[in-house]
């Protein structure tokens, strides 16, 4: 009973914390924003490399059509500011799922190097289509309409609503991986053609996963797009090179296959990240490059994974190694 | 997009003059894509590096001539540095990564592909840099359908290299220490092969296959620090279509993909260029996946 | 005590080489000011300081760092980045702000549709670019209606806009366009276009696709053998398409935004030769353009702040909006749109391996040379 | 009894190698069946043809009286029909229980039920099961952890958790210390008897399928050589020749 | 060979059901280990390859813990043990695969306990045969048996090894064009065993010879086996799981418990143990 005491009192608290960073740190408020979206980015794409082994370079795809669905619909709905973006974002949510579960179809049909590569491809494609569409303003990007509100309300804004999908997102897939749906993700990680010949229904499962995978990015995308104020298709919406990568790169320094790993993996990178900018002038990509190569090299099993190797007894491994 | 098919109809020599440069094109990313073929096949890694060694490999064969050697014997130069530096890289970091999950070595080569790009981009900066071989045009058709005399060479070049590893492989002990490791590396250890030195070859090796082929970049079209990523795709592309085993597929994967995609430019627009690139390859994936999975088998 | 002035720009990634240029010039303008005892706000000496981030060249990081150099590290006014598409970027956070940002490599026209109050140019807008060459293929023509122009066009902000000017030039003339291709950003081929413009052989080229486009425009062009009575590039300078091409650069014409021969002259830096000897003496190399108006842009904040007499930026915005100077860049006067109205684009072209001014007829140092090759 | 798996005429080719040739053969229900053969005679792509985990080229396979050969694997599973694997597999990277766990019979419902809680009958039937084969103990390691032996009884708790019908094991003793070979012949015999689980077996093991099996078949370059009682297969001389060798 | 060996796998009652926890524990009672004093007069004369209180294992898990094991010249010995006792880790361990933690190998006289792979195939005339399948698939029958001989300098003497092999085997030499993929599993068996004879080794570590082979193969491997022992003078080093087949066959018997030696003893007088025969051996 007092550890569960303990619990409530060490949630209430963070939710404070939430509540007031931006309060406590005002000139850091959009750090801060960003690192939600960092969060979110993590936490999806752990869903389908972690928890479901389906290691996808391509899941900024549903960013990015989340960041356009939006965008278009603001542009085009004729609805003031907050309606559109409420709906626009919606949408975003929807047409990704909906992208997810048709592109699904074939990509998914694919394993391991094939199924990587296959979504970078698609990730990289969606990029220069999107450049190339004068409809979502081909390379001259899109720029979202201005936010009615004063300066510090948007920032605020803007932190809260997406302070609340990355807790909507850690809910959702918190509840998600407490039930069987969750072991059969992962029995599908360990071993695909034992679960299809034990019966399960694998590719629905697949489709399932990466459709709420890309709700999620969709939604984020359609946030991030007004957040930027600006959507360029290959560097803003559909940037595998940054966020497509950082996604993983998060996953897997926190720990991928685990719920707190991505979270902690965006925090530990995003933050890491701004000190590189602010110090490193010129240099930090190469310190960023660096940073990737001894995280994997030296870290593959992410910060929580190792931390579960020393402590199995602390960090809820429940399979203690012999 | 219509306008342009027809241009192919109005002006017949067009359509031989985009396909005959694309296969020259595709020449280039045959022999990065032999290099990428072999690393797969024996490393069991898909190096995102492969267009900075590409892009190294190039800027080598520019000091060289800037140092005052004869343009040509840039190609051979860059072989050499790109081998010691492919050497190199896989003492320090690659060596650490075989065996491990697919996600590893990608993203480890992927990090090093940054600092590569970067590195160069502090010293050579970030323009883009051509180098003049000094061998002419080539004139066909009555000057309808003109050839750098450079890319001709690439193109032979590429040939006649990937008969040399083939001959390599075949018969030379290195090339069959490095086909046993690829079918079995457990069993090739127990033969008292050094795998490690076998890898370490095969990753140098592979360097330097892309080093000839940035110096050949840098004669027939430009590079630029940032000049990596589409060769890296390519290849890979050439590799997954081409299997890793079979070194005249990998030829032919590689000029088809050439002449397909400046055809295709041409007719789409060359701002589509890229995406029909990457939409071809997830296409190719699906398919061949597809008819495995009538088999109910998956790509391996 | 100092005047704290932030700019986030391209020193890797694409654009890393024009952003290379544009800290040139902002910190050569920034040392000759400083050395002349810095700038005079109410009384008080300041000198410039300026505070520099890495962009990559990407709009998103941009945007971020724009933020952060005036939420974070409390910078007041800004110098703009390199490229219209991150301009663009960095506009709504500038504006937001209520912080000025006077830039120098911005050209983009929708830059100025916006209505954003903050932003201000030194620059000609990007629809003037290839004008130039334009209303030259028409001059030289014994009817312009019968002309041909052929034009590849990199498919981002920049020479989306510089497209957007030609097309209605030639609409102006009546001229054909034959060819409309769209650049990848990614370009390291131009194979496709260049085929088709041997097929057609049309009357004009007009390329623009940053350094790189006008690189590969030179070098191919020669490589296949085409040869064509008029071809007009952006950014031949900052390519060095004269140093790396020699020979084969003979007769490009060239837009530009200035060059060392226009007769304008300050008080600063003296006239725009002087300029071009100060900085070659400084970085070992002629100054591009971007350079210059970077230099420029420097400039323009210096005088606003010695008229406003405050540093509120707030007034300095206004006495910005107020700017109505001569340097060695050039005439500066903003419109409404916070555009600099009094400029003019110039053309250069490659003659005998020098870059000539050919247009404007005011400034021009040399006939056109035409058919390009003609001696 | 009534037949449970009628094989009728199956043909299987890869390539130029006729893996199975016009093989016949049924299983009837509640029985124990066995299956012998030299290295390469086709047993195991027999259990893949039959399980559908490869389309055949000739014949046809009837469970429950139904055509399944046009069925896909995991169809097949849901009808009760689950094999086990030559080499072991198991979900590695999740714990024993777990393993038990995704196996429950309703799963193959689809997606719905995953988000349903599992009910009390089923995780109390997961730890009979694991006490059944005496992994009880070993609940919460990685499955991936276990050793060789318990591997391959974990993967037959997990068949025996999914309720089949109609069980097909793989060679469930190779390279299975000789000892713990007893325990899991004992266990296949209460599985057969008590859960009414029918099973067909794959075994080289002679010691094994002669105490095991109610009948035997024995094929030979892909053809049923011979069928009968565990006496009659070893006392035919085609069988001896073939596959016994002489004693 | 005795007599009585029964063939392939052998018959037998399968009454006694033991869980491997029990056999643990019957085990240690059983024998309180074996010294390295019992070690070395089990094997005839010197011996040629010596385990002294060898403590090895992967990463940081310890797996043997001090075991002691000596083979004389010619002579076969065969590990058997339960499931995951560590009897492939000890055939790892001496051909330089595993992290040792402690103790030494010694060969001839010689300590070897540093040597890489490669070394003790080359310097120390070891070679192993893998448990499992160790052939390369897309290689002729032949470049397999010449990849056998990848350490000798010159290549021709690899190919004069090599048909003298066929010359022995005639099941192969008909093969020899042929992918050793499409090989049967014992014909695969017989390649691995005689590619591993190419470079002459004195000592053969094999690991579970029978694994998954149809009886006849079963013997045919044991006579190869036997023929290399009787006839060569090779010493062999095995894990056999078919423990009846394996320690009928072998002159010297260990019975690994836990990375321990339980018992140790002549090949044949283990077989008789009531004991052993009850715990290992499946009644
Ligand atoms: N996927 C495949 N591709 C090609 N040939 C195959 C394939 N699978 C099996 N074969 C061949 O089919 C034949 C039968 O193989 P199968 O695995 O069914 O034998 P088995 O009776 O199970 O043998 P074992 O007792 O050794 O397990 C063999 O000749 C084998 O080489
Ligand atoms: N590469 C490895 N890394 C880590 N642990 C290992 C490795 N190989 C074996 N082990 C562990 O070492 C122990 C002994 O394994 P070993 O393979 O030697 O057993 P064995 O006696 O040969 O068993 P079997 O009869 O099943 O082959 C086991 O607990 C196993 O899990
Ligand atoms: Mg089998
Ligand atoms: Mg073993």
């Amino acid at each position: 009973m007092k550890g569960r005491a303990a619990r409530y009192a060490a949630v209430a608290g963070a939710g404070l914390l939430v509540l007031a960073a931006p309060f406590l740190a005002p000139a850091f408020v959009t750090q801060f924003t960003f690192l939600w979206l960092m969060i979110v980015f993590a936490l999806t794409w752990d869903l389908m490399g972690g928890q479901l082994g389906y290691n996808s370079f391509g899941n900024i795809l549903f960013f990015g059509i989340g960041a356009y669905a939006c965008a278009v619909f603001q542009r085009d709905s004729g609805l003031g500011y907050y309606e559109a973006l409420a709906i626009g974002a919606a949408l975003g949510g929807v047409l990704a799922a909906a992208a997810a579960a048709f592109l699904g179809l074939g990509i998914l049909g694919l394993r391991g190097h094939y199924f990587a590569i296959g979504t970078l491809g698609l990730g990289i494609a969606a990029g220069e289509i999107a450049g190339g569409w004068d409809y979502v303003g081909a390379g001259s990007g899109m720029t979202v309409p201005l936010f009615p509100g004063a300066l510090a309300a948007r920032s605020l804004f803007f932190y809260f609503t997406l302070a609340a999908l990355a807790l909507a997102t850690f809910l959702t897939l918190r509840w998600l991986y407490g039930t069987r749906f969750g072991l059969a993700l992962n029995a599908v990680r360990d071993d695909e053609d034992k679960a299809e010949a034990m019966g399960l229904y694998t590719a629905r499962l697949k489709t399932a996963a990466w459709s709420l995978s890309a709700f999620f990015l969709g939604i984020s995308g359609a946030l991030a797009g007004n957040l930027i104020g600006f959507i360029d298709p290959r560097d803003v919406a559909f940037a595998g090179a940054t966020y497509g990568v950082w996604m993983v790169l998060m996953a897997i320094l926190g720990g991928k296959g685990t719920l707190w790993g991505p979270v902690i993996g965006a925090a530990v990178f995003h933050i890491t990240q701004e000190i590189f900018w602010t110090y490193l002038l010129g240099w930090q990509r190469v310190a960023l490059g660096l940073l990737i190569v001894a995280i994997v090299v030296f870290f593959p099993q992410g910060i929580l994974g190792t931390l579960r190797e020393k402590f199995p007894g602390r960090f809820g491994s429940k399979a203690e190694v012999q | 997009m219509i306008d342009n098919f027809l241009l192919l109809f109005d002006y017949p020599v067009l359509s031989a003059d985009l396909a005959l440069n694309g296969l020259l094109i595709g020449a280039v990313f045959v022999l990065a894509a032999f290099g990428m073929a072999l690393v797969w096949g024996v490393l069991n890694i898909i190096n995102i590096v492969q267009g900075e060694f590409v892009m190294l490999g190039g800027f080598v064969a520019l000091m060289a001539a800037e140092a005052g050697l004869p343009v040509l014997l840039g190609i051979p130069i860059a072989a050499l540095a790109l081998f010691i530096l492919g050497w190199g890289l896989y003492r320090l970091v690659i060596f650490r990564v075989i065996d491990r999950d697919l996600f590893v070595s990608v993203l480890a080569t992927f990090g090093l592909s940054i600092v590569l790009q970067q590195l160069s981009n502090e010293l050579f900066g970030a323009d883009v840099r051509t180098l003049e071989a000094g061998l002419g045009t080539l004139l066909l058709f009555d000057g309808a359908v003109a050839l750098a005399q450079i890319k001709v060479l690439a193109f032979f070049l590429a040939l006649g290299l990937g008969l040399l590893l083939w001959l390599f492989l075949k018969y030379s002990r290195l090339g069959q220490a490095i086909r046993a490791t690829a079918q079995n590396p457990r069993a090739a250890s127990i033969l008292g092969i050094d795998t490690d030195r076998v890898y370490a070859a095969t990753y140098a090796l592979n360097a330097a296959l892309c080093g000839a082929a940035g110096a050949l970049v840098v004669m027939a079209w430009a590079i630029h620090p940032y000049i990596g990523l589409p060769y890296t795709v390519r290849s890979f592309l050439i590799v997954i279509v081409a299997g890793i085993g079979n070194i005249g597929a990998v030829v032919a994967a590689g000029l088809g993909l050439g002449a397909f995609e400046n055809v295709a430019g041409f007719i789409f627009g060359t701002e589509y260029q890229i995406a029909l690139v990457f939409l071809l390859m997830v296409l190719v994936l699906v398919w061949r996946n597809l008819r495995l999975q009538r088999k109910r088998m998956y790509l391996k | 005590e100092s005047i704290r002035l932030g700019s986030a720009i391209s020193l890797t990634g694409k654009y890393s080489t024009n952003g290379d240029f544009t800290q040139k010039g902002y910190d050569l303008a920034a040392k000759a000011i400083n050395e002349r005892g810095g700038v005079e706000v109410a009384g008080k000496k300041y000198t410039l300081e300026i505070v520099y981030y890495d962009d990559e060249s990407t709009p998103a990081r941009g945007a971020q760092l724009a933020e952060r150099l005036i939420a974070q590290d409390g910078v007041q006014y800004i110098l703009g980045p390199y490229s219209s598409g991150l301009t663009k970027a960095m506009a709504p956070v500038t504006e937001k702000y209520g912080v000025p940002m006077v830039e120098a490599n911005g050209a983009s026209v929708s830059l100025f549709t916006e209505g954003y109050r903050y932003l201000f140019a030194v620059l000609s807008t990007t629809e003037q670019y290839l004008q130039p060459v334009v209303d030259l293929a028409a001059k030289v023509a014994d009817d312009p209606s019968r002309v041909r122009v052929a034009g590849a066009f990199e498919n981002d902000p920049f020479s989306q806009d510089v497209q957007n000017g030609v097309l209605a030039d030639i609409k102006r003339h009546s001229m054909k366009m034959v060819i409309e291709d769209k650049l990848p950003p990614e370009l390291n081929d131009m194979s496709a276009t260049l085929a088709k413009v041997r097929a057609l052989r049309p009357d004009v080229l007009l390329v623009s696709g940053h350094a790189r486009g006008a690189a590969l425009a030179v070098r191919q062009l020669s490589d296949m053998r085409i040869e064509l009575p008029m071809v007009g590039l952006t950014h031949c300078d900052s390519a060095q398409i004269i140093e790396k091409f020699g020979e084969k650069a003979e007769g490009f014409l060239c837009a530009a935004q200035w060059a060392p021969a226009l007769k304008y002259s300050d008080p600063l830096f003296g006239s725009a030769a002087d300029f071009a000897r100060l900085y070659e003496e400084t970085y070992g190399a002629p100054p591009p353009y971007q350079a210059a108006e970077s230099a420029a842009a420097v400039m323009v904040f210096a005088d606003a702040f010695e008229r406003a007499g405050t540093l509120d930026p707030k007034a300095v915005r206004d006495a910005l909006a107020e700017t109505d100077m001569m340097t060695f860049y050039g005439p500066i006067r903003f419109d409404e749109s916070g555009k600099n109205v009094a400029k003019p684009m110039v053309l250069y072209q490659v003659q005998d391996g020098e870059y000539k001014v050919v247009y404007p007829p005011e400034p021009a140092e040399a006939e056109l040379r035409y058919p390009m090759h003609a001696r | 009894m009534s037949l449970l798996l009628d094989v009728k005429g199956v043909t299987k080719r890869f390539g130029g190698v006729v893996a199975n040739d016009a093989v016949s053969l049924s299983v009837r229900e509640g029985e124990i069946a066995g299956l012998i053969g030299p290295n390469g005679s086709g047993k195991t792509t027999l259990f893949s043809s039959i399980v559908g985990a490869h389309p055949i080229d000739a014949g046809a396979v009837l469970y429950e009286g139904r055509d399944i050969s046009a069925l896909r694997i995991a169809e097949i599973a849901r009808r009760g029909l689950t094999r086990t694997y030559q080499q072991t597999r198991i979900y590695g990277q999740m714990p024993v229980i777990d393993n038990m766990r995704i196996s429950a019979p309703d799963v193959k419902e689809g997606i719905l039920p995953l988000f349903r809680r599992a009910g009390r009958a089923s995780e109390a039937r997961a730890r009979d099961l694991l006490s059944f084969v005496g992994l009880y103990e070993k609940r919460d390691l990685l499955a991936g952890s276990l050793s060789f032996g318990q591997q391959k009884l974990l993967e037959f708790a997990m068949a025996l958790m999914s309720e089949p019908k109609l069980l097909l094991l793989d060679e469930p003793t190779a390279g299975i210390n000789p000892t713990l070979i007893n325990g899991l012949i004992d266990r296949l015999k209460r599985a057969n008897k008590e859960l009414g689980v029918t099973l067909f077996v794959i075994e080289h093991n002679m010691r094994v399928i002669m105490n095991l099996a109610d009948r035997i078949t024995c094929l030979a370059h892909g053809q049923v050589l011979a069928s009968g009682t565990p006496d009659e297969v070893r006392e035919d001389p085609r069988v001896l020749d073939a596959y016994l060798g002489a004693q | 060979m005795s007599a009585d060996i029964i063939s392939g796998y052998g018959e037998g009652g399968t009454e006694t059901v033991l869980s491997v926890d029990a056999v643990a524990r019957e085990a240690e009672a059983l024998g309180s280990g074996i010294t390295s004093e019992e070690a070395l007069s089990l094997c005839a004369g010197e011996p040629l390859l010596e385990l002294k209180g060898l403590k090895a294992g992967y990463g940081k898990m310890e797996i043997l813990h001090g075991l002691d094991l000596a083979v004389g010249k010619g002579q076969s010995l065969c590990l058997v043990g339960p499931n995951g006792a560590g009897k492939s880790t000890v055939l790892h361990s001496i051909f330089g695969f595993t992290r040792i933690m402690g103790g030494s190998i010694h060969m001839a006289g010689r300590d070897v306990t540093a040597l890489s792979p490669a070394e003790k195939l080359a310097k120390a005339g070891i070679a192993y045969i893998l448990q499992d399948n160790s052939v390369f698939p897309d290689m002729s029958v032949e470049e397999n048996l010449l990849m056998g001989g990848y350490l000798k300098s010159r290549p021709a003497e690899a190919r004069a090894a090599a048909e003298e092999i066929f010359g022995k085997y005639e099941r192969l030499a008909k093969r020899r064009r042929e992918r050793a993929g499409v090989l049967s599993g014992g014909e695969r068996r017989l390649l691995e065993i005689s590619r591993a004879l190419v470079m002459d080794p004195q000592v053969l570590l094999v690991d579970e010879p029978s694994i998954g082979l149809e009886p006849r193969f079963i013997d045919m491997v044991f006579e190869i086996l036997e023929d290399l022992q009787k006839n060569e003078g090779k010493t062999i080093i095995m894990v056999e799981q078919n423990a009846k087949k394996g320690l009928g066959f072998a002159d010297l018997g260990y019975v690994l418990v836990s990375g321990r030696a339980a018992l140790a003893g002549k090949g044949g007088e283990l077989l008789e143990n009531p004991e052993v025969g009850r715990l290992f051996l499946g009644g």
